[in-house]
């Protein structure tokens, strides 16, 4: 039987203009890396948007694996502007392989 | 006023942006990819880019084009002042949101230059191809200008700050329509002839698409809107209508000639919606996107394409001619 | 039957898709970003109706337009229910997977039209630029056609059935077709001039690329696919074959010159692959994509552009001949 | 420490064509957002599809965070059309800050 | 109240150019699916990289659904290529309806 | 040494390189999509293959043909074996990261290729229509090579090793090469006049942009890198500079004229860094990417550009004269 161990998987809905705001705090909570992935359209409160690059105004997810200590970290770090930058943060645990890599 | 205002309407360029609003009103899953339509304004910016520098290599740098220089930058500091008092007046935006669409109207739009350098050749009127870099310059003043007006002068932390005039500096749009610019000055006509016929040959049918897909996007976003009021829509008619006649009138003051001075009464018209948004999800995230990007986009813009660009052509040829008489 | 049919082989066009055959059955990564395929996609739409509004601007309408239009109508409305008569006896389909199916061969597919013009024109018989606004009003009838071939009258939630309406009717394909089309009705062959050298320069070009990957594409479909039976891979040998026949002749009858006949027999020939499939999802969510994509896009469309056309164009040719006799 | 709630986050898979079906189904369930995130192909029992946009044979992920009584009820509204339509849809318990938000 | 299940799911981070290893252990796990998203840029030890499809240097998420026994077997099988070809692997408990599908 | 090797930087496709390198450095957010690029690339091998084609449709396949093909099949299996030397040795590097960059070097570069041989034309010394075929069929063997070196003989699993030889045989740009040099050999003058437009006319602007995105994506690599000593980057300039004599003396030798001579050098001192990356994922996953990237297109691909080209040029001049003498 391999061995897992848990951390958690945060995942951040970003304006792709604001990626580097997330990701510098991805780096100060000494999170060792993280992935970002496309995201096509969508609709919140503020009606519905399409992706348009052409316009800057497309969003990406931002995801990490932590563990519980530095994904709170990250979390208390990015909380303040999560409504000011039109952020959304998910946060589950989850079982990885290689746990000293995370 | 004479016909040219009408003219045109008949332009293939035109007609498919129209066909775009259309499309998009009526409701068609028509849409052009991101990537190709990304990839079509990088062309369109090269093409001008190289052109306007092609054109310099041959008339050389001379006094005109300083003047037009120092005009441009000058507009880019005033007009969002003039833009900035107006929407918080009459508008009634917080300070933020206001500085934000400044920013837009102070800054130009590409698209839309390129739209009226081709109109105004159709009607023999050319403007100096020293007024890419007129364009290029006039990109980030206002970008500056309008995050001044929006947080004041002391408050401002300094890391964003320094983000932001690297943006605005080496912002993608200024680095390729600058970057060709000066490889068309450095080429020259003889270097130009081996690209031209991509970069000419297939420049209005791109601009084409281009239109066709800015109709599609602008339709859209109006019918999704609900931030812009009736006031911010008139004030997305008028400051067009203002700053093109500041800016035809700036032009002939400095002694361009007809196609140039209405060249830069477009680009004072016109309002950003590529650079200046991005810039100002980062440097002012609080302001709403659907504000500025519906006002800037999805009214300006169309009202420039469609209606003043014919406008400040026939204004331009008429006070052309007043100080002739 | 000369050597028409023959011919076609060397066209760069159709080696270029034989060459995307002959890679994905070799398993090659060889392959188009779909941002690129859309792109072209849209392209070709936006110069075929360009050039075939250019054309009717000098040709004008006329009553063989009119006539032309009328029995592409007629054919969209007909050719389904013989379809879906063949697929259900023969084909031993479900009532829902045959109205599908007969949809996409009632409809048409608007790269093999392309292509038959190309190869028509090459064979110096071309093709009547209204033909292009024939080709737009014969994609959407059969979807209506084919739906209710599937469901049956009655049987439709009305909601599903207005949103299927719309689709048809301003669906990307129509509304680029016509409105291009449109465009180059008003513009005319001035209007056109100005843009011609990136729609009609570069056309043959793209339309190579896009077949390759077309060729790519039809060619890993049929790899994996498991849900095609002898039985209706025969079928869309045999729709083809008599569709084409069906469409010449009725060209012919009502008067068209025999380059115009043989696009609507193409026409008529051709099954969708692009419009019709994005309609069924909609509307039939049911029906197995696995055979009408594999039947219209791997079968079909091969067969059309590698053999069809080149005997509908010996067809036409030769009835035009009996009836000049 | 920062507060953060439980809520459900529903992933759907479903081809473009069918895409509003699913996301009017979410607005039925009064749930206050998604998100669409683009996919690039996959194998299930039809056998192996790549996303050919051309055809419009293409497939998203459509994403959505909601209360678990919203949740449910998106679930139950959906469930009918799962087999008919192609969807796959999977859910599981996400951590959010905001969640006055969801 | 509709009927719903415990599956995992299991989410591979790979190389485009090695994802056929992934899909092939997935099938070997008996596994009846997977779904490839596509992936924008990362940061990981060896530093950021950008998606350079050009230069086939892109990374793409693989993502499945399988019934835990299936899901360690997969698990099992890859985990002696995580470190040598550079994968990512997290897992973690999804509810699913038509359970008998997965 | 005439002035050939400076002549190089007036050309528009070299400033747009050089545009792209400076935008990286000063942290722009230029950046051309993805699939943009990948449709360049694509289109660039398309038209490559095609022009060869239709040159050896003319010129026939003799001897000369025969000799070059031979020398570049030779060159790419002996050349990672002194690369491989070369690494192991100066560079310190383990088996298998040494037999990954050994293969890279041993390959060729497209780009790298297309660049030479529009600047060898622009100096008046045009190669061989038949270089592209060389071109194709130098890709592959240096894969196997330095695989070979990488893992020796016996210890290959079977499996990856049938993988490998599919990828290495029918990867895509061998297919796309090879496709389009047999349309252009079928085809002919005449058969490819009607594409022409597209693909002769718009070649040098494509590349321009493709070159602009080539140096964006060098620059930024090499800023991001860690994995690259000081040996590592002195091999990737001493590598070219030697494998390029190699090559120019190989051509001259055999037989080949001047621009020939020249085009096999480049060949040889290029490095891939679009087929073999890919490959040696699949087959030596273990090897860093970091690496052969970094070396193959950071370093080597613009010394190339830049420098080498030129300096090749001139030398290929200079021994076709002395043995003329
Ligand atoms: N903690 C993490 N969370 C999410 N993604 C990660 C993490 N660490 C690494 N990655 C991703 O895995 C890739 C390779 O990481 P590495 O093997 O550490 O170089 C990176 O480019 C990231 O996309
Ligand atoms: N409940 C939700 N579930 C998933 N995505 C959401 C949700 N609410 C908002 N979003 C996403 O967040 C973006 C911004 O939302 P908002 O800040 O509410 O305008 C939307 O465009 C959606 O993409
Ligand atoms: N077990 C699974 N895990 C993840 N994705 C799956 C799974 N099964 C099917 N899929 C996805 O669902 C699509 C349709 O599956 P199917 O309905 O079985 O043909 C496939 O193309 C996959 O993208
Ligand atoms: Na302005
Ligand atoms: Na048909
Ligand atoms: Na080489």
């Amino acid at each position: 039987m391999i061995e897992t161990v848990t951390r958690k998987r945060i995942e951040i809905l970003a304006d792709a203009a604001l990626v580097r705001r997330v990701t510098q705090a991805i780096d100060r909570a000494e999170i060792t890396g993280w992935t970002i992935t496309p995201v096509q359209s969508g609709k919140g409160r503020d009606g519905h948007w399409r992706e348009e690059r052409v316009m800057g105004t497309d969003k990406v997810l931002v995801l990490t694996i932590a563990p519980e200590d530095k994904a709170m970290k990250l979390a208390q770090d990015i909380a303040p502007i999560l409504t000011s930058h039109g952020l959304l943060l998910s946060m589950w645990d989850v079982q990885v392989i290689r746990g000293e890599r995370f | 006023m004479d016909a040219a205002a009408l003219q045109t309407f008949t332009s293939p360029v035109v007609l498919f942006f129209v066909l775009g609003i259309l499309a998009a009103f009526a409701r068609s899953d028509l849409a052009i990819p991101e990537a190709i339509a990304k990839g079509m304004s990088l062309y369109l910016m090269a093409a001008i880019g190289l052109k306007g520098g092609v054109a310099v290599s041959e008339s050389g740098f001379d006094l005109t084009v300083a003047a037009a220089l120092g005009a441009g930058i000058a507009a880019g500091f005033i007009l969002p002042i003039f833009a900035f008092w107006l929407i918080r007046g009459f508008g009634r935006l917080d300070r933020i949101n206001a500085g934000a669409v400044a920013a837009h109207y102070g800054s130009i739009s590409v698209v839309t230059f390129v739209t009226a350098v081709e109109i105004l050749e159709f009607q023999g009127k050319p403007s100096g191809g020293y007024m890419v870099a007129v364009m290029a310059t006039m990109e980030s003043p206002a970008i500056l200008a309008g995050l001044l007006l929006a947080r004041g002068f002391g408050s401002d932390e300094g890391q964003s700050m320094r983000e932001m005039l690297h943006e605005v500096f080496f912002n993608s749009s200024v680095v390729l329509l600058l970057g060709a610019f000066a490889i068309g000055l450095v080429g020259g006509a003889d270097g130009f002839a081996d690209v031209s016929p991509f970069f000419e040959a297939g420049f209005k049918g791109v601009l084409c698409l281009f239109l066709l897909d800015m109709g599609l996007i602008a339709a859209r976003r109006i019918m999704d809107s609900r931030a812009v009021t009736w006031r911010l829509a008139t004030i997305a008619i008028v400051l067009p209508l203002v700053n093109g006649v500041i800016g035809t009138v700036l032009g002939t003051m400095v002694g361009l000639d007809v196609g140039s001075s209405a060249a830069l009464g477009v680009l004072c018209a016109s309002a950003s919606y590529i650079a200046v948004p991005a810039a100002m999800r980062l440097a002012l995230p609080e302001a709403d996107p659907g504000i500025y990007l519906t006002m800037s986009l999805s009214i300006t813009f169309p009202f420039n394409v469609l209606i003043n660009i014919g406008l400040i052509s026939a204004f331009a040829s008429m006070i052309a001619g007043m100080g002739g008489g």
